[in-house]
Protein backbone atom coordinates (compact mmCIF):
# COMPACT_ATOMS: atom_id res chain seq x y z
CA UNK A 1 0.00 0.00 0.00
CA UNK A 2 1.07 3.73 -0.94
CA UNK A 3 1.61 5.77 2.18
CA UNK A 4 1.65 10.12 1.78
CA UNK A 5 2.97 12.55 4.35
CA UNK A 6 1.96 15.75 4.48
CA UNK A 7 2.68 19.29 6.17
CA UNK A 8 5.64 18.49 9.62
CA UNK A 9 4.92 14.66 9.48
CA UNK A 10 6.31 14.94 5.87
CA UNK A 11 9.17 16.61 7.08
CA UNK A 12 9.96 14.83 10.03
CA UNK A 13 10.03 11.40 8.03
CA UNK A 14 11.85 13.57 5.36
CA UNK A 15 10.12 11.68 2.46
CA UNK A 16 6.73 12.47 0.57
CA UNK A 17 5.07 9.19 -0.04
CA UNK A 18 6.67 5.52 0.00
CA UNK A 19 5.03 2.24 -0.56
CA UNK A 20 5.03 -0.32 2.55
CA UNK A 21 4.25 -4.08 3.25
CA UNK A 22 2.96 -4.09 6.80
CA UNK A 23 3.04 -7.34 8.22
CA UNK A 24 0.46 -9.53 8.95
CA UNK A 25 -0.86 -8.29 12.64
CA UNK A 26 -0.96 -4.69 11.65
CA UNK A 27 -4.85 -4.26 11.15
CA UNK A 28 -5.66 -1.33 12.19
CA UNK A 29 -4.48 2.57 11.85
CA UNK A 30 -3.85 2.65 15.34
CA UNK A 31 -1.14 -0.55 14.33
CA UNK A 32 -0.07 1.00 10.84
CA UNK A 33 1.58 4.03 13.34
CA UNK A 34 2.83 1.71 16.27
CA UNK A 35 4.59 -0.37 13.63
CA UNK A 36 5.69 2.38 11.39
CA UNK A 37 7.27 3.83 14.88
CA UNK A 38 9.72 0.99 14.90
CA UNK A 39 11.23 1.77 11.52
CA UNK A 40 13.55 4.65 12.17
CA UNK A 41 14.14 7.48 14.37
CA UNK A 42 12.45 9.94 12.08
CA UNK A 43 9.19 8.17 12.13
CA UNK A 44 9.44 8.01 16.10
CA UNK A 45 9.55 11.35 16.07
CA UNK A 46 7.07 12.21 13.57
CA UNK A 47 4.71 9.85 15.06
CA UNK A 48 5.43 10.40 18.93
CA UNK A 49 1.91 11.29 19.58
CA UNK A 50 -0.33 9.49 17.65
CA UNK A 51 -3.37 11.26 18.61
CA UNK A 52 -1.97 13.96 17.01
CA UNK A 53 -2.08 12.15 13.29
CA UNK A 54 -5.12 12.22 11.05
CA UNK A 55 -5.37 9.70 8.99
CA UNK A 56 -7.11 9.37 5.66
CA UNK A 57 -7.73 5.98 3.87
CA UNK A 58 -8.37 6.08 -0.42
CA UNK A 59 -8.64 9.90 0.47
CA UNK A 60 -11.53 9.99 3.15
CA UNK A 61 -11.12 10.48 6.81
CA UNK A 62 -10.74 8.01 8.86
CA UNK A 63 -10.97 6.99 12.67
CA UNK A 64 -7.73 5.23 14.04
CA UNK A 65 -9.67 2.20 14.89
CA UNK A 66 -10.61 1.79 11.41
CA UNK A 67 -9.11 -1.60 9.31
CA UNK A 68 -6.41 -0.99 6.79
CA UNK A 69 -7.71 -3.92 4.98
CA UNK A 70 -7.86 -3.24 0.98
CA UNK A 71 -6.42 0.25 1.51
CA UNK A 72 -4.61 1.39 -1.85
CA UNK A 73 -3.26 4.71 -0.05
CA UNK A 74 -3.12 6.09 3.03
CA UNK A 75 -2.81 9.46 4.33
CA UNK A 76 -0.78 10.57 7.55
CA UNK A 77 -0.76 14.48 8.97
CA UNK A 78 -1.49 17.03 11.10
CA UNK A 79 -4.66 18.60 12.07
CA UNK A 80 -5.80 20.82 8.90
CA UNK A 81 -5.73 24.16 9.08
CA UNK A 82 -7.39 24.82 6.19
CA UNK A 83 -9.64 28.03 5.07
CA UNK B 1 -33.32 19.91 -5.16
CA UNK B 2 -30.11 19.99 -7.50
CA UNK B 3 -27.52 22.33 -6.80
CA UNK B 4 -24.28 23.22 -8.85
CA UNK B 5 -21.40 22.25 -6.74
CA UNK B 6 -17.98 23.82 -8.13
CA UNK B 7 -14.99 23.28 -6.56
CA UNK B 8 -11.41 24.78 -7.41
CA UNK B 9 -7.97 24.15 -5.88
CA UNK B 10 -5.52 26.59 -7.87
CA UNK B 11 -1.81 28.59 -6.92
CA UNK B 12 -3.56 31.41 -9.19
CA UNK B 13 -5.33 34.50 -7.26
CA UNK B 14 -9.00 34.30 -8.19
CA UNK B 15 -11.77 37.00 -9.31
CA UNK B 16 -14.90 37.05 -6.60
CA UNK B 17 -16.80 39.22 -8.75
CA UNK B 18 -16.41 36.42 -11.46
CA UNK B 19 -17.42 33.44 -8.96
CA UNK B 20 -20.25 35.86 -8.40
CA UNK B 21 -21.26 36.20 -11.67
CA UNK B 22 -20.70 32.62 -12.64
CA UNK B 23 -22.93 31.61 -9.94
CA UNK B 24 -25.97 33.77 -10.29
CA UNK B 25 -25.90 34.63 -14.00
CA UNK B 26 -28.46 33.06 -16.10
CA UNK B 27 -30.70 31.85 -12.92
CA UNK B 28 -33.31 34.43 -12.37
CA UNK B 29 -34.57 32.33 -9.70
CA UNK B 30 -31.75 32.97 -7.38
CA UNK B 31 -32.34 36.24 -4.91
CA UNK B 32 -29.54 35.73 -2.46
CA UNK B 33 -25.59 35.31 -3.17
CA UNK B 34 -23.34 35.11 0.52
CA UNK B 35 -19.45 35.18 -0.45
CA UNK B 36 -16.92 34.68 2.06
CA UNK B 37 -13.33 35.31 1.33
CA UNK B 38 -10.39 34.55 3.76
CA UNK B 39 -7.32 36.94 3.38
CA UNK B 40 -4.12 36.01 4.60
CA UNK B 41 -3.27 38.65 7.82
CA UNK B 42 -0.05 40.24 8.63
CA UNK B 43 -0.21 39.18 12.74
CA UNK B 44 0.64 42.75 13.34
CA UNK B 45 3.71 43.17 10.78
CA UNK B 46 5.46 40.28 11.61
CA UNK B 47 4.03 38.10 8.33
CA UNK B 48 5.68 37.83 5.48
CA UNK B 49 3.71 34.82 3.37
CA UNK B 50 1.74 31.73 4.07
CA UNK B 51 2.31 28.88 2.11
CA UNK B 52 -0.19 26.30 1.78
CA UNK B 53 0.06 22.55 1.41
CA UNK B 54 -2.46 20.36 0.63
CA UNK B 55 -3.64 16.44 -0.28
CA UNK B 56 -3.94 16.76 -4.36
CA UNK B 57 -7.21 14.86 -4.87
CA UNK B 58 -8.64 14.22 -1.61
CA UNK B 59 -9.04 17.78 -1.03
CA UNK B 60 -11.29 18.02 -3.84
CA UNK B 61 -12.94 14.87 -3.22
CA UNK B 62 -13.52 16.25 0.95
CA UNK B 63 -14.96 19.90 -0.37
CA UNK B 64 -17.00 18.07 -2.42
CA UNK B 65 -18.28 15.80 -0.02
CA UNK B 66 -18.61 19.02 2.74
CA UNK B 67 -20.61 21.38 -0.54
CA UNK B 68 -23.34 17.92 -0.90
CA UNK B 69 -23.78 17.82 2.82
CA UNK B 70 -24.77 21.40 2.70
CA UNK B 71 -26.77 21.19 -0.51
CA UNK B 72 -28.83 18.20 1.02
CA UNK B 73 -29.44 20.36 4.37
CA UNK B 74 -30.39 23.62 3.25
CA UNK B 75 -32.19 25.19 -0.23
CA UNK B 76 -29.27 26.46 -2.04
CA UNK B 77 -29.36 26.21 -6.12
CA UNK B 78 -25.60 26.83 -6.34
CA UNK B 79 -22.08 26.43 -4.28
CA UNK B 80 -18.95 27.33 -5.06
CA UNK B 81 -15.71 26.76 -3.31
CA UNK B 82 -12.06 28.15 -4.59
CA UNK B 83 -8.82 27.50 -2.11
CA UNK B 84 -5.39 28.34 -3.55
CA UNK B 85 -2.51 26.39 -1.97
CA UNK B 86 1.13 27.49 -2.77
CA UNK B 87 2.62 31.02 -1.54
CA UNK B 88 0.14 33.52 -0.46
CA UNK B 89 1.08 37.35 0.42
CA UNK B 90 -0.42 39.44 3.06
CA UNK B 91 -3.99 40.61 2.38
CA UNK B 92 -4.46 37.70 -0.97
CA UNK B 93 -7.20 36.00 -0.88
CA UNK B 94 -6.93 32.58 0.09
CA UNK B 95 -10.07 30.83 0.52
CA UNK B 96 -13.81 32.03 -1.39
CA UNK B 97 -17.28 30.23 -1.03
CA UNK B 98 -20.15 31.28 -3.02
CA UNK B 99 -23.58 29.90 -1.96
CA UNK B 100 -26.61 31.06 -3.76
CA UNK B 101 -30.21 30.43 -3.17
CA UNK B 102 -33.75 31.90 -3.15
CA UNK B 103 -34.29 33.46 0.08
CA UNK B 104 -31.14 34.47 2.04
CA UNK B 105 -31.06 32.05 5.27
CA UNK B 106 -30.27 29.51 3.18
CA UNK B 107 -27.29 30.97 1.76
CA UNK B 108 -25.97 32.20 4.80
CA UNK B 109 -26.40 29.08 6.51
CA UNK B 110 -24.61 26.86 3.89
CA UNK B 111 -21.60 29.43 3.41
CA UNK B 112 -21.14 29.46 7.33
CA UNK B 113 -21.38 25.42 7.77
CA UNK B 114 -19.09 25.11 4.76
CA UNK B 115 -16.24 27.46 6.07
CA UNK B 116 -16.44 25.49 9.51
CA UNK B 117 -16.24 22.32 7.75
CA UNK B 118 -13.28 23.34 5.65
CA UNK B 119 -11.17 25.05 8.25
CA UNK B 120 -11.17 21.70 10.04
CA UNK B 121 -11.72 18.82 7.74
CA UNK B 122 -10.21 19.81 3.98
CA UNK B 123 -6.77 19.10 3.93
CA UNK B 124 -4.66 21.90 3.87
CA UNK B 125 -2.43 23.07 6.33
CA UNK B 126 -0.45 26.45 6.57
CA UNK B 127 3.45 27.61 7.52
CA UNK B 128 3.97 30.54 8.48
CA UNK B 129 7.09 32.83 6.42
CA UNK B 130 8.07 35.80 9.11
CA UNK B 131 9.44 38.73 8.00
CA UNK B 132 12.72 38.12 9.91
CA UNK B 133 13.46 35.82 7.19
CA UNK B 134 12.62 32.97 9.30
CA UNK B 135 10.01 30.22 8.83
CA UNK B 136 7.58 30.47 11.68
CA UNK B 137 6.40 26.81 11.21
CA UNK B 138 3.25 25.14 11.02
CA UNK B 139 0.09 26.61 12.03
CA UNK B 140 -1.69 24.68 14.61
CA UNK B 141 -5.49 24.11 14.80
CA UNK B 142 -7.43 25.99 16.70
CA UNK B 143 -9.68 24.46 18.71
CA UNK B 144 -11.75 27.15 18.38
CA UNK B 145 -12.64 25.92 14.90
CA UNK B 146 -12.92 22.39 16.11
CA UNK B 147 -16.23 23.57 18.57
CA UNK B 148 -17.62 25.44 15.66
CA UNK B 149 -18.28 22.49 14.37
CA UNK B 150 -20.32 20.85 17.06
CA UNK B 151 -23.22 23.13 16.58
CA UNK B 152 -23.90 21.70 13.16
CA UNK B 153 -24.75 18.63 15.03
CA UNK B 154 -28.62 18.13 13.51
CA UNK B 155 -29.49 16.76 17.34
CA UNK B 156 -28.47 20.30 18.58
CA UNK B 157 -30.01 22.29 15.80
CA UNK B 158 -33.01 21.80 13.76
CA UNK C 1 -12.49 49.19 18.80
CA UNK C 2 -13.46 51.14 15.78
CA UNK C 3 -15.70 50.27 13.04
CA UNK C 4 -15.77 51.95 9.99
CA UNK C 5 -19.30 52.63 8.61
CA UNK C 6 -20.43 52.99 4.97
CA UNK C 7 -24.13 53.73 4.37
CA UNK C 8 -25.40 54.65 0.20
CA UNK C 9 -28.68 55.03 -0.98
CA UNK C 10 -28.19 55.16 -4.88
CA UNK C 11 -30.39 54.70 -8.15
CA UNK C 12 -27.19 53.29 -9.98
CA UNK C 13 -26.07 49.76 -9.54
CA UNK C 14 -22.75 48.94 -8.01
CA UNK C 15 -19.70 46.83 -8.12
CA UNK C 16 -19.56 44.22 -5.70
CA UNK C 17 -15.69 43.46 -5.91
CA UNK C 18 -15.19 47.07 -5.88
CA UNK C 19 -17.04 47.37 -2.33
CA UNK C 20 -15.01 44.18 -1.39
CA UNK C 21 -11.46 45.81 -2.09
CA UNK C 22 -12.45 49.12 -0.79
CA UNK C 23 -13.31 47.46 3.00
CA UNK C 24 -10.26 45.03 3.30
CA UNK C 25 -7.57 47.34 0.64
CA UNK C 26 -4.94 48.39 3.30
CA UNK C 27 -6.09 46.72 6.63
CA UNK C 28 -3.21 43.92 6.85
CA UNK C 29 -5.80 42.62 9.85
CA UNK C 30 -8.76 41.81 7.96
CA UNK C 31 -8.86 37.88 7.97
CA UNK C 32 -12.54 37.51 6.57
CA UNK C 33 -14.69 39.48 4.71
CA UNK C 34 -19.01 38.29 4.12
CA UNK C 35 -20.89 39.89 1.27
CA UNK C 36 -24.33 39.66 1.08
CA UNK C 37 -25.96 39.97 -2.46
CA UNK C 38 -29.91 40.77 -2.93
CA UNK C 39 -31.00 39.95 -5.94
CA UNK C 40 -34.08 40.66 -8.16
CA UNK C 41 -35.87 37.34 -8.86
CA UNK C 42 -38.52 36.92 -11.88
CA UNK C 43 -40.55 35.23 -9.35
CA UNK C 44 -41.20 32.14 -12.08
CA UNK C 45 -41.37 34.44 -14.69
CA UNK C 46 -44.19 36.47 -13.51
CA UNK C 47 -42.43 39.40 -12.87
CA UNK C 48 -40.87 41.84 -15.23
CA UNK C 49 -38.81 44.53 -12.73
CA UNK C 50 -39.34 45.99 -9.06
CA UNK C 51 -39.52 49.91 -8.32
CA UNK C 52 -38.38 50.71 -4.77
CA UNK C 53 -38.92 53.86 -3.30
CA UNK C 54 -37.60 55.14 -0.23
CA UNK C 55 -37.37 57.27 2.77
CA UNK C 56 -34.99 60.00 1.69
CA UNK C 57 -32.72 61.24 4.97
CA UNK C 58 -34.18 58.30 6.94
CA UNK C 59 -33.25 55.08 5.06
CA UNK C 60 -29.23 56.56 5.34
CA UNK C 61 -29.81 57.18 9.12
CA UNK C 62 -31.72 53.96 9.98
CA UNK C 63 -28.80 51.98 8.02
CA UNK C 64 -26.56 54.08 10.00
CA UNK C 65 -28.13 52.80 13.03
CA UNK C 66 -28.28 49.35 12.70
CA UNK C 67 -24.15 49.57 11.60
CA UNK C 68 -23.48 51.17 14.58
CA UNK C 69 -25.62 48.56 16.39
CA UNK C 70 -23.70 45.99 14.73
CA UNK C 71 -20.65 47.04 15.23
CA UNK C 72 -20.89 47.68 18.92
CA UNK C 73 -22.15 43.40 19.47
CA UNK C 74 -19.31 41.98 17.38
CA UNK C 75 -15.96 43.40 16.56
CA UNK C 76 -15.59 44.20 13.07
CA UNK C 77 -13.55 46.44 11.41
CA UNK C 78 -15.60 47.82 8.32
CA UNK C 79 -19.09 47.36 7.55
CA UNK C 80 -20.68 48.74 4.18
CA UNK C 81 -23.90 48.83 3.17
CA UNK C 82 -25.19 50.17 -0.03
CA UNK C 83 -29.00 49.83 -1.28
CA UNK C 84 -30.76 50.89 -4.44
CA UNK C 85 -34.12 52.67 -5.21
CA UNK C 86 -35.48 52.86 -8.72
CA UNK C 87 -36.01 50.12 -11.53
CA UNK C 88 -34.59 47.59 -10.40
CA UNK C 89 -34.78 44.29 -13.52
CA UNK C 90 -34.72 40.97 -13.12
CA UNK C 91 -31.22 39.67 -12.23
CA UNK C 92 -29.90 42.46 -11.02
CA UNK C 93 -28.78 43.83 -7.48
CA UNK C 94 -30.46 45.57 -4.67
CA UNK C 95 -28.86 45.51 -1.78
CA UNK C 96 -25.33 44.62 -0.76
CA UNK C 97 -23.50 44.35 2.99
CA UNK C 98 -19.90 43.49 3.38
CA UNK C 99 -18.83 42.51 6.50
CA UNK C 100 -14.53 42.57 7.24
CA UNK C 101 -13.37 41.47 10.65
CA UNK C 102 -10.32 39.52 11.82
CA UNK C 103 -12.49 36.27 12.19
CA UNK C 104 -15.42 34.84 10.34
CA UNK C 105 -17.82 34.59 12.50
CA UNK C 106 -17.68 38.22 13.39
CA UNK C 107 -18.14 39.01 9.86
CA UNK C 108 -20.65 36.67 9.24
CA UNK C 109 -22.78 37.57 12.45
CA UNK C 110 -23.02 40.90 11.48
CA UNK C 111 -24.26 40.61 7.98
CA UNK C 112 -26.73 38.41 8.99
CA UNK C 113 -27.73 40.15 11.55
CA UNK C 114 -27.83 43.90 8.99
CA UNK C 115 -29.91 42.28 6.97
CA UNK C 116 -32.23 41.26 8.78
CA UNK C 117 -32.98 44.45 10.11
CA UNK C 118 -32.52 46.05 6.78
CA UNK C 119 -35.70 43.99 5.77
CA UNK C 120 -38.15 44.89 8.91
CA UNK C 121 -36.46 48.29 9.62
CA UNK C 122 -35.37 49.95 6.83
CA UNK C 123 -37.70 52.38 4.80
CA UNK C 124 -37.81 51.14 1.78
CA UNK C 125 -41.10 49.88 -0.21
CA UNK C 126 -41.01 47.25 -3.70
CA UNK C 127 -44.06 47.76 -5.90
CA UNK C 128 -43.79 44.61 -8.82
CA UNK C 129 -43.67 45.40 -12.72
CA UNK C 130 -45.64 42.65 -14.13
CA UNK C 131 -44.42 41.01 -17.66
CA UNK C 132 -48.16 41.32 -18.78
CA UNK C 133 -47.69 45.26 -18.46
CA UNK C 134 -50.20 45.45 -15.36
CA UNK C 135 -49.09 46.43 -11.93
CA UNK C 136 -48.53 43.87 -9.34
CA UNK C 137 -49.23 46.01 -6.62
CA UNK C 138 -46.86 46.74 -3.40
CA UNK C 139 -44.97 43.55 -2.06
CA UNK C 140 -46.24 43.06 1.35
CA UNK C 141 -43.96 42.82 4.24
CA UNK C 142 -43.14 38.94 5.67
CA UNK C 143 -43.87 37.62 8.95
CA UNK C 144 -40.68 35.50 8.30
CA UNK C 145 -38.46 38.39 8.37
CA UNK C 146 -40.26 40.11 11.61
CA UNK C 147 -39.60 36.43 13.31
CA UNK C 148 -36.36 36.92 11.93
CA UNK C 149 -35.40 39.77 14.35
CA UNK C 150 -36.38 37.95 17.04
CA UNK C 151 -33.41 35.59 17.40
CA UNK C 152 -31.15 38.39 17.37
CA UNK C 153 -32.61 39.22 20.99
CA UNK C 154 -29.91 39.69 23.15
CA UNK C 155 -31.91 38.03 26.20
CA UNK C 156 -32.19 34.92 23.82
CA UNK C 157 -29.08 34.32 22.58
CA UNK C 158 -25.54 35.88 23.54
CA UNK D 1 -45.60 70.10 11.26
CA UNK D 2 -44.61 68.56 8.10
CA UNK D 3 -46.61 64.89 7.32
CA UNK D 4 -44.69 62.78 4.71
CA UNK D 5 -46.05 59.88 2.96
CA UNK D 6 -44.76 56.43 0.79
CA UNK D 7 -45.62 53.73 -0.88
CA UNK D 8 -49.03 52.88 -1.26
CA UNK D 9 -50.03 55.09 1.64
CA UNK D 10 -48.72 58.17 -0.09
CA UNK D 11 -50.53 56.47 -3.38
CA UNK D 12 -54.10 56.22 -1.38
CA UNK D 13 -53.74 59.76 0.09
CA UNK D 14 -52.80 61.02 -3.84
CA UNK D 15 -49.72 63.33 -2.25
CA UNK D 16 -46.19 63.01 -1.09
CA UNK D 17 -46.34 65.19 1.78
CA UNK D 18 -48.26 68.25 3.45
CA UNK D 19 -47.89 70.47 6.36
CA UNK D 20 -50.93 70.55 9.24
CA UNK D 21 -51.27 72.09 12.14
CA UNK D 22 -53.62 69.26 14.01
CA UNK D 23 -55.93 70.64 17.00
CA UNK D 24 -54.71 70.53 20.23
CA UNK D 25 -56.45 67.35 21.48
CA UNK D 26 -53.72 65.41 19.17
CA UNK D 27 -51.19 64.34 21.30
CA UNK D 28 -50.34 60.69 20.03
CA UNK D 29 -49.12 59.39 17.24
CA UNK D 30 -52.72 57.34 17.60
CA UNK D 31 -54.57 60.65 17.61
CA UNK D 32 -52.83 61.80 14.47
CA UNK D 33 -54.02 58.59 12.80
CA UNK D 34 -57.30 59.14 13.91
CA UNK D 35 -57.46 62.68 13.11
CA UNK D 36 -56.42 62.52 9.58
CA UNK D 37 -58.57 60.29 9.09
CA UNK D 38 -61.52 62.88 9.26
CA UNK D 39 -59.81 65.03 6.66
CA UNK D 40 -61.55 63.08 3.63
CA UNK D 41 -62.45 59.88 1.81
CA UNK D 42 -58.81 59.11 0.59
CA UNK D 43 -57.39 59.47 4.21
CA UNK D 44 -59.99 57.06 5.69
CA UNK D 45 -59.10 54.41 3.26
CA UNK D 46 -55.84 54.82 3.64
CA UNK D 47 -55.59 54.73 7.23
CA UNK D 48 -58.63 52.45 7.53
CA UNK D 49 -56.41 50.06 9.28
CA UNK D 50 -54.18 52.45 11.80
CA UNK D 51 -52.11 49.25 13.03
CA UNK D 52 -50.83 48.60 9.88
CA UNK D 53 -49.17 52.08 9.29
CA UNK D 54 -45.85 52.35 10.52
CA UNK D 55 -44.69 56.30 11.99
CA UNK D 56 -41.42 57.68 12.18
CA UNK D 57 -40.64 61.09 13.88
CA UNK D 58 -37.94 63.64 12.97
CA UNK D 59 -37.00 59.92 10.39
CA UNK D 60 -36.49 57.62 13.63
CA UNK D 61 -39.33 54.38 13.96
CA UNK D 62 -41.94 55.26 17.19
CA UNK D 63 -44.68 53.40 18.28
CA UNK D 64 -48.54 54.25 18.12
CA UNK D 65 -48.24 55.72 21.58
CA UNK D 66 -45.19 57.86 21.26
CA UNK D 67 -45.91 61.67 21.76
CA UNK D 68 -46.40 64.07 18.64
CA UNK D 69 -45.37 67.32 20.56
CA UNK D 70 -42.26 69.05 18.80
CA UNK D 71 -42.26 66.40 15.73
CA UNK D 72 -40.65 68.74 12.62
CA UNK D 73 -41.27 65.87 10.47
CA UNK D 74 -43.74 62.76 10.58
CA UNK D 75 -43.81 59.63 8.46
CA UNK D 76 -46.45 57.06 7.46
CA UNK D 77 -45.79 54.49 5.49
CA UNK D 78 -46.71 50.91 5.41
CA UNK D 79 -44.45 48.00 6.98
CA UNK D 80 -40.63 48.14 4.71
CA UNK D 81 -39.62 45.31 2.66
CA UNK D 82 -36.17 46.51 1.70
CA UNK D 83 -33.36 44.44 1.22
Amino acid sequence: MKLVYFAWVRERIGIAEEDVSPPAGVATVRDLLEWLKTRGEEYAEALKYPDAIRVAINQEHVRHDERIAGAREIGLFPPMTGG
Amino acid sequence: MSCRVTVRIQSEPFDTADEITAISGGDNDVGAVVTFSGLCRDEAGTLHALEIEHYPGMAEAEIGRIADAAAKRWPVTALTVVHRHGKIGIGEQIVLVVAASRHRQAAFSAAEFLMDFLKSRAPFWKKEHRCDGTEGGWVDAKEADDAALSRWDRGKQG
